[in-house]
This record gives C-alpha cells, structure tokens and sequence, in this order.
C-alpha cells in the first residue's frame, strides 16, 4: 500500500479534485437557490419562492423559448454544415490542409471577439447591409441583427461559423476511417456516389453524430459570451439565453438566489439532454457486451 | 469464349511497377485461382479488372467487350471482399438486396432472387440481423450471398477466406467448390493459401513481383512448376532444392547429387528426355518432400524400384499424421515426409526411398524448369 | 493503432474521377464557405490598419485609405488602461503566465489519470471519470462564487496561481475524457509486458504511454491552450490590475461605452492577442483532427 | 500617522477614454501628496467590477475604495464594514455644498461612508447644429411638444432621423425616464423613486411611455447594440437630429474631433417649461481596512476628493459638472453645457425637480432597476406593444422583483 | 522439481466460469503446449500465472514457491504475447533492455546480456530500429529477444507465431524448438495450430470449456485422444468418427461399421484388450484420414495384412502431396489421405485399405476413449 502511494496521488488527487469541486458547487448552488441571498450568499430558507420568481419572469419565458429554437436550429444547421463541409473535403479536392484550416481557426477566436465582429457584419447600419447599399444595391435587406423576430438567427450564424469547425473535423475524421472496401463494394453493387453517402457511408457516422449532438448542445446551453458581446439578449430581451439569465441574476441584478435557481434550472435542462444520452450509452455498451 | 481476357496489362504508382504486362484468358466457367506472395500485385490485378483501379496500360475484355472504361457498375462482375465490406447499416436482407435497388430491380424480382440465394446459402434465418450480429463464417456467407444474388458474367473473390478460422476455411472452402459445379460461374479467386489454390482451381496463375509465372492446372502447376519460385512456392514443406550435376548414362541421364562425396546420390532420370541436353552441367534439382519417404515405403503405380539411400538425420518433426525429417542428400539439406509411426533418431543415419518419376530439373541461372 | 485515419491513399477512384461538372460544383461550393469563414478575420485585418476616424466616417468594412501601421503599434505598446499605457503587451505575458502553466498541468494530470482509468482500472473509476466529465457541461457563471470562497480559503486570490489552478482543475473534465478515450485504444498487452518487465504505474506510463500520446496531447494542449487564453470572466474577477490577462484589456479597448470606438486599434489588437491561439490551429490543425478523431468517438 | 507613507487601492470600470484620463490624473495628484496609488481598473460591464469587489470582499480583502453609486452603497454597505467619513467630511464642510438628495444616498445610515466625485445630468439634449439649420429652427425645445414639433419639422427637412441613439439597454431606459421626469417629476419621484404602487398605473406613466413611442419611431433601427457614440458623425452631419443624453457625451463629441458649435446643448425637454435634472452621480465608497498607510491613505483620498480643484479638474476632464454647487463654472476650461447643466442643476434643486436617474442606478438598487429597464428596452424594440401593456408589465416587474 | 504447478485452479468472471479446476505440473525444462479451440481459457490460464490476472481459487507455485499473491514483476517469468506487444517508441535494444533497467541491473551486465541474446537471435543489425521498422518475424524475434535476456524460471507464449505468414511460421517453429533444446528453459506455450503444437511439445495439454481434457505428450495425444474432442481436434482433416457395433469374434472383437447393409465393414481389433467388454454394444470407432489410404499401400511396419473396402467415393480434393478423398465407409462419411497420383472419379467407387492398428474406440455416452 505505501509502495504504491505517489501512484495512488496522482490518480486521485487530480481526479478527486475535480469530482470534488463539482459536486460541492453544484450542491453549493442548489442550496443557495432556497436562500434568500442577494448580494453575497447568506443562510436562510425561503422554500421555492426563487424558482417561482424566475419561472414567472418573462426573461425566464423568453430565454427559455430561445433556448429550444436556438438549440435546436444551432445543433441541426451546425451538424449539417459540419457534414457538407466534412463530404467537400472528403472529395479529395486541392489545398485541403488549407481549407481544412479556414474551417477550424474559428475555434481559435474568443467568444467574445467572434460577437463583437459578428456584431459589426450584421449590423445593419455598419455592416454587410451598409457594404451592399454603397456598392448600389440598396434595396438590400439583412437587419437580422436588430429585428426582435430574427435576431436569434444572429446568434446561431455566429456560433456556427465558431464551431462547425468542430463538427467538420469529426465527421471528416470519421468519413476516412470509413473502410474503403465497403466503398468499392457499393460501387461494385452500382450505387451512385449520393446513394453512397446517403445509404452506405452516413449511417456508419451516427455515433460520431451522436458526439457531436451532445458537444454541440452543451455549447448551446451554456452560451454566454458569444451571445453577450453580440446582442447582449437584445434588441429588447428578445435573445435572452438561460446562461445570460443566469449571470444578469446572479451579478448583475445581485440577485444570488434567484440566479442559483435559475442555474439549478439550467442543470436540469442539461440533464434532461445528458441522461438520454447516457442511458443510450448504457445500452450501446450492453449491446457491445453482448454481441 | 473468353469470360475474361487480360491483355500487356500494366500497373504503375509513382516510381513502382506492381504490375508489369500481364496476359491471362479465362474461359468461360473457369475457376481460376489468383496465388502469390503478399505484395505481388493479386489485389491490384483484382480491382483493376473490377474497375476499382485504372491500369496504366493494356486493355481488360470481360466477355468479349473491352471494359478499360467502363465504370465498375456497368461491368456486369460480383466481388467477394476479404474483409467482407458488408454495409454495416443495413440488414442482411438489405445487404443482398442494396445492389438489386441500385439498379432499380422490381421489388419482386428482388424478392425472388433474395429467396433464391438465401437458400442456397442456408442464410433464411439471418436474414432480418446485422452484420455485427454475425459469427464470421456467416459474414463469409452473406458476402457471398451479395456477389451470387446478381448472377454476374465474372465472380471475384479477394482473399474470401483468410479471415475465418481453420476449420471453418475448409468447411466454406467446400462449399464454393460446390456452388462453382452447381452454378458454372466464372470466378477469379485471390488467396495465398495454396491448399486453397490446389483444391479450388480449374487453372492457378502464380504470381510474383507483377509477373505472372504459370498460368496452368493445379497438378501441372504441382507436377511441373515453371520456375524454382512456382516450386518452392507451391507445397508445404516446399520442394527440396539442391544443385546437382547431369552425368551420360546408359539407360538416360543420371543426376548426381554432391558428386565426388562418399554419400553422394544417384539418381537415374527416367523419362526425363530434355535433360539429355543438360549432360555434364549443373542443374538444380527439385524434389517434393513426399517423394522421400522411409526405405521400405512403397511408392503406389511407380513401375521400378525406388531409389534407396542412407542419408544422416539432422531433425526429426512428428506431425501426428506424418513425420518431417530434416536430412542431408549428398551433404545437401532436404525435408522428408514420412510415416508417422516412423521416427528416425536425430544425429543418426536412416534409409529413405526416394521416388524418382517426379523429380524435377531447373536451369541454374534463369531457374526455369528443364522441359 | 490509427493506421492512416487521414492518410489520402485509400480514397477509391470515384471521388477523383467524376465528371468535371460536379468537380466544378464542389469546388464552387467550397470557395463560397471558405470565404464566408474568412470574411470575420478579412474584417478584421482591414479595420486593424484604417485610422479611427476612417471607420466612424464610413462603415466596419471597407478597404484602407491609407495603411494605419501604427494601430499595431498603439495596440501592442501604446493604448492606455487607466494610468497604465503600455498596450497590451504586459497582459499577454500575464496570459502566457496563466496559460502555460495551466495547460501543462491539466494536460499531464489529466494524461495521467486517463491512463489510470483506462489501463489500470481500480474500484470506482467508472463513477469518478462520469463525475469528472460532466464538468463539461456545468456553466461556469455557477462556479464563479464557490471558486470565490476557494481561493479565499486557499489564499490564492489576486493571484495567477489561483487562475493556474482553476483552469487545472476545470479543465481535467475535458483532458481526462480525451486522454482515456484515447488510451482505452491502446493495447493492453503493451501494460502487461511492462509490469512483467518490472516496471511500476509511473515508468509505464513515462516511458511507454507518454511517448505514445502525441496525437491525444496535442489535442488536449490545442483545446486547453485556447480555451484558457481566451477566458475573461475569471481572469478578471480574480486578479488585479496589473496581473489581468490579455482579454480584459481587450475588453477595456472595446467597452469604453462613453467614447468614440477605437475599431482600428481595437482590431489590431484583436489580432495581436489571437496570434497565439491561431498559429496552435494552423500549425497543430492537421493533428488536432487526427487526435480528434482517437479521443472523441469512442 | 506621520510614519506612514499614505497607500489607496482602489477599483474602478474606468479604465479608459476620458473616464480613464480623469481617474489618472486623480492618481497624480494623489502621488503628489505623497501617496501610494494603487489602482486596479476592471474592464468591461460594471457586472465584472462587482463581480471583482464582491470577491474581494468575501476574500476580506476589500480595496481601500472603490466605485459604487446610488443606492447600491447601501446595499453593499451592508455587507462589508465601511468607513465613517463624518469627520473629514465635517470637517471639509462638505455636507452643505452637495444636493440633499445626492447626500442622503452617501450616508445610507446616517453616517458618510461614500464620497460622490462628478455630477451628470441624464436627460440632456444634444441639438445638431446642421439638422436645426436644416429644420430652420433655431432654439432648443423646452417641452415635449416642442421636441415632437422639432423632430417633424426635421423629419420633413430631410433628416433621416431626427433623434440619434444608442441601442444598449441604458439607452432605452434614458428615453423613458426623460420623457416622465420631463412630464411629470413628482410622478417620476413617485414612481420611479419611491416604487408607488399608484403612481406605477398612473396616467403620467402611459404618458411617458407614449413619448417614448413617439422618440423611437425618430431613431434608426438599425443601431442594435452598439453604443450611441457610433452614430456621433451622422449627429454632427445633420443626418441625425437630437440627442437625449447624459452630459458625458460632450467629452466624448470632443475627444471625436467635433467642435463645440456643431451641436447646442440644452436641458431634456420639461412640460411644465422649468429644466428637470437627472442626477448620475459617481461616488466611491470607503471600505474598512486595518492597515495604518491604507486608513492615511483613504483619508487623503477623502480630502481630494471633495477638493474644489480636484472636483474641477475631473469634471474639466470627463464633461461632468462637479458635486460642490459652490464651485464656480464660469472660468476657463468650462464650457457652456456644463455651465448651463450646472444652472439647470440649481434650478432644478430649488424647484424640487432634481430627480434620480433610474436608467443609471440611482433610483433604485440593481436588481429592480434592470427589472423596469427589461420593459424599457422591450417598449423601445417592440412597436406592438401598447403603453397601456407597457403600464402593466412595468407594475408586474416591480412587483416581481421587490 | 516441478517449475509450475496449479491446482484446483479457477477462474470466474461475475457469472462465467472460464476455468474450472486446472491440475498441471509441469517439470522443469519441458516445453508444454496449450492448446484448445478459441475462448477455452488458454490466455487466461496462462495471464493467472503470469500474475496478470487473479485467480478465483486454487494455488500457482512457480519454482516450489506459492506466487498467488506475487506481483508479476517478482515471479520470475517472462512473457511473449501474440500481438508481441513491443514498446513502439523505444528502439529494440531499448526493448530489450527495459526489463533490466527496471530491476537495476548494472549497464555493463545489461549490455553483455544484450550482445548474448542479439547474437543467438540474429538480431544484431537491428538493434537500433524501431519495431515499426521491423518486418513480423523480426518482431518476433525482437519479442522471443526480451523474454530470453531475462533467463527466468519460466518461459510463458501465448500464440506468438499466429501472427506470422505460413512459411515464416514454419522457420519460427523450428528456431524456437531449437532455442528450447539449446537453453534448455521451461516453456509454456498457448496455441491453437496442432501442427505446432505436436511438433513442439514436450507435452500437449489440449484445453476445452475451461477444463484440461487430456495432458501427455504428442504421440500419446495423437494416438491415444482421452475422449472425442480431443480426437476430433487434433488432425487435419479430424480423426473420422463413426457409430460401429462390437461383435465376439474368434481372434477378438470385430468392430461392425453399418451393420447388416450389403457393404457394411468388419474390422477385427487387434491388441484392443478394453474392447472385450464392449462386446455387443455400440461404439464409436475413430479412425484417422492417413489410416485410410489407396488399395495398394503397405503401411510401413504393418504386422498383419491392412483390411481392403471397396467404398463409393463422394468428392476428391487433390491438393499436390496427397488426395484427399471423401468416402463412405458402412455408409458412414469419411475422409481418406491417399497417394497424390491417384484420382478416383466421384460418384464411382474405389478399393481403399485401412490401417486397422490405429484404430480408436469411444464410449458413445462419455465420449471417453475405451482403453
Ligand atoms: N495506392 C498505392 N500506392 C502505391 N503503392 C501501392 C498502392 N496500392 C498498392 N500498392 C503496392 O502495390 C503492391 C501490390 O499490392 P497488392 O495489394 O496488389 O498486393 P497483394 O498481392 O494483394 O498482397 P496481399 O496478399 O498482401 O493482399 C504492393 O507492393 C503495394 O505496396
Ligand atoms: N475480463 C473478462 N470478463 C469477462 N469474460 C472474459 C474476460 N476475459 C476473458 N473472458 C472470457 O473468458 C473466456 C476465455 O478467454 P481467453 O482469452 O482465455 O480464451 P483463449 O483460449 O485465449 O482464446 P483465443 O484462442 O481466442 O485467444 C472467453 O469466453 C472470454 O470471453
Ligand atoms: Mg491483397
Ligand atoms: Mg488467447
């Protein structure tokens, strides 16, 4: 046993560690939801009075609504780019490495530099719009930015083009480990390249598309700088996002029980992607035991 | 007529020639069996005539049409992979199928021929799986399924076997022995395994380094290999090679093995006309370790007495249904094949019969046979 | 063990050989992404060399009058923050100082104890690397206090040590996941040897795991390096003054709600403080797919 | 003290621009008296520079000062024991020379523990010398319906939009708090000060609301997030007609590069014709330190701060007009705004139309401030929203969140 | 002195019993092989004695010394693994060396130990690659190479040449025989290629489901299989099994191969005393293919006259040294090895003569040989 202490350190140290911290914040939060803290945390217990405050506010309602419509367009399209823009590259075309690089700097850039910059193209008084109008076209139209219906959409552009990068990276890696037989045999059987992808080669990517869902979506619902450089929830409060609802609470409108219920909110919403997820885990490793 | 004819077929990538001038004529409803070292070129060969790769050079003709460029799907082949390639997506049932659809078959045609196959293989009950669900023989049978299910003018099985274990090699090895009588395909056959290529093949190419070296019946192959390569290639323990020397005799040539040595080996070639010209030369000469058994072995329908020798034992291997001997011929090393219930003592000397009708001579330099 | 995952060979002739139509489309399509990628980073360098008044008096895109060379120099030694005027280039240090240090540890423990729950197994480390991993998705606005309260009770607040440790221990979640999925692959044989050889949990893993763990680290180092230099709320929160890193002074550039944007020196600062981080991705791109690949889809 | 040699650490969100210049040049001459400057300026939101304090302070280590305003010093007072003040600042005399109700907000429990430092008015209004030329007009509005007059006639005289603007949330909540104080500010001292339930449905209210319609309809839609600062050029161009802003913005037009007769600055509209005046006021609280140098230091940064050349100074710098209302304005370095927000500001105390601002935090503590401002901000970007729902959702979201 | 001994050894994963009850005593200085169909405890036997794995019960005594709760490092082994698990990024004298560096062993030492093992493998010129620089067997070698320089106790492989092509399986086969002769080290060897197995083994202990079937040395395990499996596994093609009927007989008993059809076959067993009282029963009499040959052959140091059937033959498969010949013996299948230059026509018939001395008898209830 003491032989093999420094051994036993090392793994637990660090990972205890990070257990640690995360189960003791987490149930730090859940109990400062049921206080009445504002300023700095404080005992006390006031029951569900913070949930039902941020349940009935109209932030809560809207982020909330963002957050389906944001989280479900943001994960389809940047699912969807990532894996045409995976099949583009997949085509063995020219200057590869280069556009290869074009896709994933975004994932250099900092959130708050994509919004600010993002903020600036989409402005419509500044931006693309203003660029099209001085080149003539002035009938042209983009101001998503600043239209209460649309301005959602800004977000999921900005944060595509940040991360399906990402999702391209994947899915390419996982186009090419594809085994080149399986091709060929598809070739021999007569299928066209499209009914190739479609039937042959993108059902063997699922479980990859299965990490990029879950990656994707905890970006979704945790998004916060982005969003906060770029609309900051406006025009109006018509982008507010859980996270930014979160930190306005908590930091802003010092408000720290209301802000610790409306994060309590939030990690349920989390668990109610994740655990599906595990449990599809679960049964892919039971399957794989079995087989 | 000609199933398949390949015609100064060439393969370059870059700097490297894996396929230099290849000719073969398939008849239709040949079973030829495409063997070779690891590397000489078979896969290539294979995906070239499947469309899979370009040739550099020459032409391709499958059943009297030339296909150079003719994509895969409209070549009328089947191909048997070696790692199977089944969709690993689909079912069973739409494995077979997928091919059928792509070429937009009636659903009941499909059906029909779906049903066909499936009992010819045995494979009705898997039919609703996936492939991960599958043992490896059944794979093996499902890949076949896919090939057999489009009743193609060519067959191509790439290695079809070498995944499955022994056992299980021979029971499927039978069974496309079978299926080739009972539906008369053209196949081409890839494998390294020569027990495969001997048992399988209406005609084995052998090659070697981009070549081919023989193109012949499997006992012509055996019995006359073509080269010293084909020679020791074909057989397991391979052919006993060693330098020899041609001596004029009375009743025809007399190869003389380690000439001038007290133990040296005499062998009277019967039958054997092209040696005469080979008279006071060196040849090398080759022997098949079955054709050296124990002293008292009678060899069946040999029409003279067998050589007998006293040769010194170096190893001594028992096999269970044989024993391997390790000898020396006139100070050359040689492996015998001999009765298992037989076990010479290693370091000492024992008898051996040498059956002379099947040996064979090669020229030592450009190591072709002596024909 | 990853034999040729982005090697080109391989590829059947049909995705090269198709009709020079379709090659055309493809390539169309492909240029159109690329340049709707680049145009953020193209705005970008061309603001970084207008002047001020230049891009109040026109829009955020247009082409250079005449080229502003000094916004570089203003953004990296010239701006002021508050009474301090010496540009960003102190706060890069100090993001160096955080980052360095930071992605090391958490890239090495996170090695280690990925190896650990791969290749040794022990009682428990299932539940553990779940815990661990569901870091991942908890929002770091919640740990924002309770971070507060630790480094209070450590002593380690105003300091860059502090950030070191949270960025450690934060970002273990991702390392660890990476590490073992990455590990779970390597043949276990390769650890049975070793312990006949002799060797214990440390030799193992210095001398046989680590020199294989290249792809998977350079992933971990990419993603962690980028992650952590491009953080702000910690990095102000939990240092002062002097100390910042390099995103709180680019936020002082850019928040100055009260006054004419500086959009060129904004710019070029952007770029000066990005400049780490995008040449990790254009030098380490091609592995980061790569070992992407090993340690995500498992 | 004697021995020690005075030390203030201090935190502030300036960090740059004229607030970044005035803070150091306060620094200076904090060092010339012989004093450690220790200032740590917290860029970004103000949300960073709480988040910066409040770890501070739960790490028992606050700064010596730091900045707070409003009602927000009483909160946080409560949390961290601060300095008491009384003596220097009776001493100083200082009490007499600043607004009541600016003074009350620095001494939540009766005791000075914060010190404001420079004066805005919120609602000033910024008149673009060209549009007016343009619209032919050449006096400011003094009431709503004036202003209305004005931003039509511009309207029709070709400027695109007759009011500028901002899109951040503080704009949004500056447009309506100066169209109620300039309709009523008894009703905004009721409502938006005292949080009267009655006077939240009031008719002042949905009067307010209206006005506030009528500006945005004026304003380019297109401003989104940005700052009002981005639209300055366009101001000065006549392309743009007025500006409803807080004094700060003179500095900032200057710093730009824009004279001072390109634009007139007047105070934001009044219907009942005398000016009405938002108070911004920025303070610093003292928090309660051990250290000897830190204390000397606070009270030398107490001295300074309520120093009638040093308020002139930071007020010559930033635009704002200085606490004291003894300091006299007509001297160099002053220019006409400040002196007529000074006036404005004297007016207004004398008729008790001094108000707090609410769009910046001194009305009411942050939370409730950023509940109104939420149906501000949704009122300003959504047209289809009556004043009448407006009324409600505003009575809802003090309710809320009280 | 017993190198290994295991007793009452098991092994349990949650519900799975993957050994159960091994008793093996191996001397020191044998070479015992392991061998069993894939999944019947081989690697875990032998990872339970390396110490890589616990047993559930029992007890492992390595050199007289009970190791069940001595680290590996500690027991004195080494361990050659099928996959040959070489160290990727160390060169192979660093491979080597690595076990040495670990125990502390003094540079110089190591480097002798180093230039003894690089020489009797032949791998001096290697010594400074890379293993991905290195071809299979030299891998192998390089592998056989890290276990030699440790000179311990015990030697433990576990399919080491399964990864090899045939021929280089072969030469490995041999080297390693000699290796064994030389160094005169205890070896235990898992595989599941008999051909290595009888050629190797000083004794063969064949495995199945977790339980030793039958522990002896080749020729006993060739000649003398304790039950069917064993029978039936090792052989290629498997010992022919079929139901016969004992009958009394003047000169013994006579085994009946489809008693009362027209072609039924009589075979009298000679020195078979067990068979006496199987008298009147069924059996299963096992015959192997090489037992089965061409009319004409004398089995070399036959003692009696071989028994001659006429059989129908069913399919032949010449595959150069031999046919192989699936007949019907008593309308019962079997497959005979035949004379490479005889070809009977399928469908017809032909004259075979039996080897009846290797004759083996099984009790059709416990499958057990009747001896
Ligand atoms: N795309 C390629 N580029 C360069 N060389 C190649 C390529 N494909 C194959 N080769 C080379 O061509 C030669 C023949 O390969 P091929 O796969 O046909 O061999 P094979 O006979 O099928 O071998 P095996 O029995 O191992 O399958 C090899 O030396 C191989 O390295
Ligand atoms: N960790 C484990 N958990 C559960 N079952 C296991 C585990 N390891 C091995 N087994 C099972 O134990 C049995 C024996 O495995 P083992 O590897 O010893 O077989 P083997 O004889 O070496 O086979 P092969 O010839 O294929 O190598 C197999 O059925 C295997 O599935
Ligand atoms: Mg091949
Ligand atoms: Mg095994």
């Amino acid at each position: 046993m003491v032989r093999r202490l420094p051994e036993y350190l090392m793994i637990w140290v660090p990972l205890l560690l990070s257990a640690a911290h995360l189960i003791s914040f987490s149930i730090w939060t859940i109990w400062i939801s049921f206080t009445p803290s504002t300023l700095v945390p404080v005992t006390g217990w006031v029951g569900l009075r913070n949930y039902n405050s941020v349940l009935a506010s109209r932030n809560w309602q809207i982020a909330f609504d963002n957050l389906l419509l944001f989280g479900i367009a943001f994960v389809l399209l940047s699912l969807i780019t990532g894996l045409v823009l995976a099949i583009l590259l997949d085509q063995r075309i020219r200057g590869e490495n280069v556009l290869r690089t074009i896709f994933l700097y975004p994932l250099a850039v900092s959130f708050v530099v994509t919004g600010t910059v993002w903020s600036w193209l989409l402005n419509p008084g500044i931006g693309i719009e203003k660029l099209v109008h001085d080149l003539g076209w002035s009938s042209f139209h983009f101001d998503w930015l600043v239209n209460r219906d649309m301005a959602i959409w800004t977000i999921v552009i900005a944060a595509i083009w940040q991360s399906s990068g990402f999702a391209m990276a994947l899915f390419l890696a996982g186009l090419r480990s594809v085994d080149t037989d399986i091709i060929r045999a598809a070739q021999i059987d007569g299928a066209g390249p499209i009914r190739t992808y479609w039937r042959v080669i993108l059902p063997t990517l699922w479980p990859i598309t299965i990490t990029v869902v879950v990656v994707q979506l905890q970006f979704a619902i945790s998004a916060f700088d982005l969003v906060r450089a770029l609309t900051n929830g406006g025009p109006g409060i018509a982008t507010q996002l859980p996270a930014l609802v979160v930190y306005d609470l908590m930091f802003q409108r010092s408000q720290l029980g209301r802000g610790a219920a409306a994060a309590v909110l939030m990690l349920l919403i989390l668990l109610a992607v994740l655990l599906p997820y595990a449990a599809w885990r679960y049964v892919q490793r039971r399957q794989a035991a079995h087989a | 007529m000609a199933a398949l004819s390949i015609r100064a077929l060439s393969k370059r990538y870059a700097n490297l020639e894996v396929l230099k001038g290849i000719d073969l004529d398939i008849e239709s409803g040949e079973f030829t069996v495409l063997v070779g070292p690891s590397g000489c070129g078979k896969s290539t060969l294979l995906n070239i005539v499947a469309g899979l790769d370009r040739a550099s050079d020459g032409t391709i003709e499958i059943g009297g049409r030339v296909v150079n460029d003719v994509p895969p799907k409209d070549r009328d082949i089947a191909m048997v992979f070696q790692s199977y390639a089944l969709y690993p997506s689909m079912t069973v049932r739409q494995n077979i199928t997928f091919g059928m659809e792509c070429r937009h078959v009636a659903k009941a045609e499909q059906e029909k021929a779906l049903a066909n196959v499936a009992k010819l293989l045995q494979i009705e009950p898997l039919l609703g799986r996936k492939p991960s669900q599958l043992s490896g023989g059944q794979r093996q049978r499902v890949a076949m399924g896919r090939a057999l299910v489009r009743d193609p003018l060519l067959f191509l099985f790439d290695e079809p076997l070498s995944n499955l274990d022994a056992k299980l090699r021979v029971e499927m090895r039978m069974e496309i022995k079978r299926l080739h009588q009972r539906i008369g395909a053209t196949i081409v056959y890839v494998t390294h395994d020569q027990i495969e290529a001997m048992t399988m093949a209406t005609r084995i190419a052998v090659m070697h380094r981009g070549v081919v070296q023989q193109f012949a019946d499997p006992d012509t192959v055996y019995r006359y290999p073509a080269n010293l390569f084909v020679a020791r290639f074909m057989g397991s323990p391979p052919m006993n090679s060693m330098p020899a020397r041609l001596e004029a005799n009375a009743g025809g040539p007399v190869a003389v093995i380690g000439a001038g040595r007290p133990d040296e080996v005499r062998i009277h070639l019967q039958d054997y006309d092209a040696a005469t010209s080979y008279v006071g030369r060196e040849v090398v000469l080759g022997i098949r370790p079955e054709c050296i058994a124990e002293g008292d072995r009678v060899f069946s329908a040999a029409t003279g007495a067998p050589v007998i020798v006293t040769a010194p034992v170096e190893l001594v291997e028992p096999t269970g249904a044989e024993t391997i001997v390790l000898l020396r011929l006139g100070g050359e090393p040689a492996q015998a094949r001999i009765s298992p219930d037989i076990r010479p003592t290693p370091g000492g000397t024992a008898s051996f019969a040498l059956d002379t009708r099947r040996i064979c001579l090669f020229d030592p330099e450009t190591e072709r046979l002596i024909a | 063990m990853r034999r040729g995952v982005m090697s080109s060979d391989g590829r059947p002739p049909m995705r090269d050989r198709s009709f020079a139509p379709s090659r055309i489309l493809i390539y169309l399509v492909v240029t159109l992404f690329a340049a709707a990628y680049l145009a953020p980073l193209v705005v970008v360098v061309l603001n970084s060399v207008r002047t001020n008044e230049e891009i109040a008096q026109g829009s955020m895109i247009g082409w250079p009058q005449h080229m502003a060379w000094r916004n570089y120099l203003t953004a990296w030694s010239g701006f002021c923050i508050a009474e301090t005027c010496a540009g960003i280039r102190p706060y890069m240090l100090n993001s160096a100082l955080i980052t360095i240090p930071a992605t090391i540890f958490s890239t090495l423990l996170g090695a280690v104890a990925g190896y650990a729950v791969s290749l040794w197994r022990f009682r428990g480390d299932n539940w553990i690397y779940g815990i661990v991993t569901l870091g991942l998705f908890l929002p770091q606005q919640m740990r924002l206090l309770p971070w507060t309260i630790v480094l209070r009770d450590i002593g380690l607040i105003n300091t860059l040590w502090g950030l070191v440790l949270i960025h450690t221990i934060q970002g273990l979640s991702f390392t660890v996941l990476f590490c073992r999925n990455y590990y779970i692959a390597i043949p276990h044989e390769l650890i049975r040897t070793a312990r006949i050889d002799g060797a214990g949990f440390f030799r193992i893993f210095w001398r046989i795991i680590l020199p294989l763990s290249s792809p998977i680290l350079i992933v971990t180092v990419i993603w962690q390096f980028t992650h952590i230099w491009n953080e702000f709320l910690y990095g102000v929160t939990f240092t002062t003054g002097q100390q910042q890193p390099v995103t709180a002074a680019l936020i002082a550039l850019s928040a100055a709600v009260a006054d004419i944007p500086q959009h060129g020196v904004q710019s070029a600062a952007v770029i000066i403080a990005a400049l780490p981080t995008l040449l990790i991705y254009l030098f380490g791109g091609r592995y980061f797919v790569r070992g992407l690949t090993a340690g995500a889809v498992k | 003290q004697g021995a020690v040699k005075p030390r203030l650490t201090a935190i502030s969100q300036w960090s740059a621009g004229s607030d970044g210049a005035a803070i150091t040049a306060l620094g200076k001459k904090f060092e010339e008296k012989g004093g450690i400057w220790q200032h740590s300026p917290v860029p970004g939101f103000t949300t960073e520079m709480m988040n910066k304090l409040r770890a501070q302070i739960i790490a028992g280590d606050p700064p010596a000062c730091s900045q707070l305003k409003g009602p927000e010093i009483a909160a946080w007072s409560k949390i961290a024991p601060t300095v008491d003040l009384d003596a220097v600042v009776a001493a100083a005399g200082y009490e007499k020379v600043v607004a009541p109700d600016l003074a009350k907000l620095h001494k939540p429990g009766g005791k000075w523990i914060a010190l404001p430092l420079q004066i805005y008015s919120t609602n000033m209004l910024f008149l673009s010398k060209r549009a007016m030329d343009k619209a032919k007009a050449d006096k400011p509005p003094v009431t709503w319906a004036d202003f209305n007059d004005l931003a039509e006639k511009m309207k029709t005289a070709g400027v695109t939009f007759p009011v500028a603007n901002g899109g951040t949330r503080a704009d949004d909540g500056q447009k309506f708090e100066a169209s109620l104080a300039g309709i009523s500010p008894t009703a905004y001292r009721a409502a938006a000060m005292n949080l009267d339930k009655k006077a939240l449905e009031g008719p002042e209210i949905k009067a307010a609301f209206a006005q506030m319609r009528k500006i945005t309809n004026w304003m380019d839609p297109n401003v989104g997030a940005q700052p009002y600062a981005i639209n300055l050029k366009r101001f000065v161009d006549g392309d743009m007609g007025m500006l409803i802003m807080g004094g700060w913005a003179q500095g900032v037009l200057r710093n730009a590069g824009f004279k001072l007769d390109d634009f007139v600055i007047a105070p934001g509209p009044s219907d009942n014709g005398k000016p009405v005046f938002l108070l911004n006021a920025d303070a610093f609280i003292f928090w309660q330190r051990k250290e000897p140098d830190l204390q000397a230091g606070q009270m030398l940064m107490a001295q300074l701060v309520m120093d009638p050349a040093i308020q002139t100074m930071y007020s010559q710098i930033t635009g704002s007009i200085p606490v004291r209302t003894d300091v006299d304005l007509s001297g160099e370095g002053w220019s006409d705004g400040q002196r007529r927000t000074a006036a404005a500001l004297k007016d207004a105390v004398a008729s008790n139309q001094a108000v707090l601002s609410l769009a910046h935090n001194m009305a009411q503590e942050n939370g409730l401030t950023a509940a109104m401002i939420d149906v501000f901000t949704e009122y300003a970007k959504n047209k289809t929203i009556t004043p009448d729902q407006a009324v409600t959702r505003l009575a809802e979201a003090v309710e809320g969140s009280r």
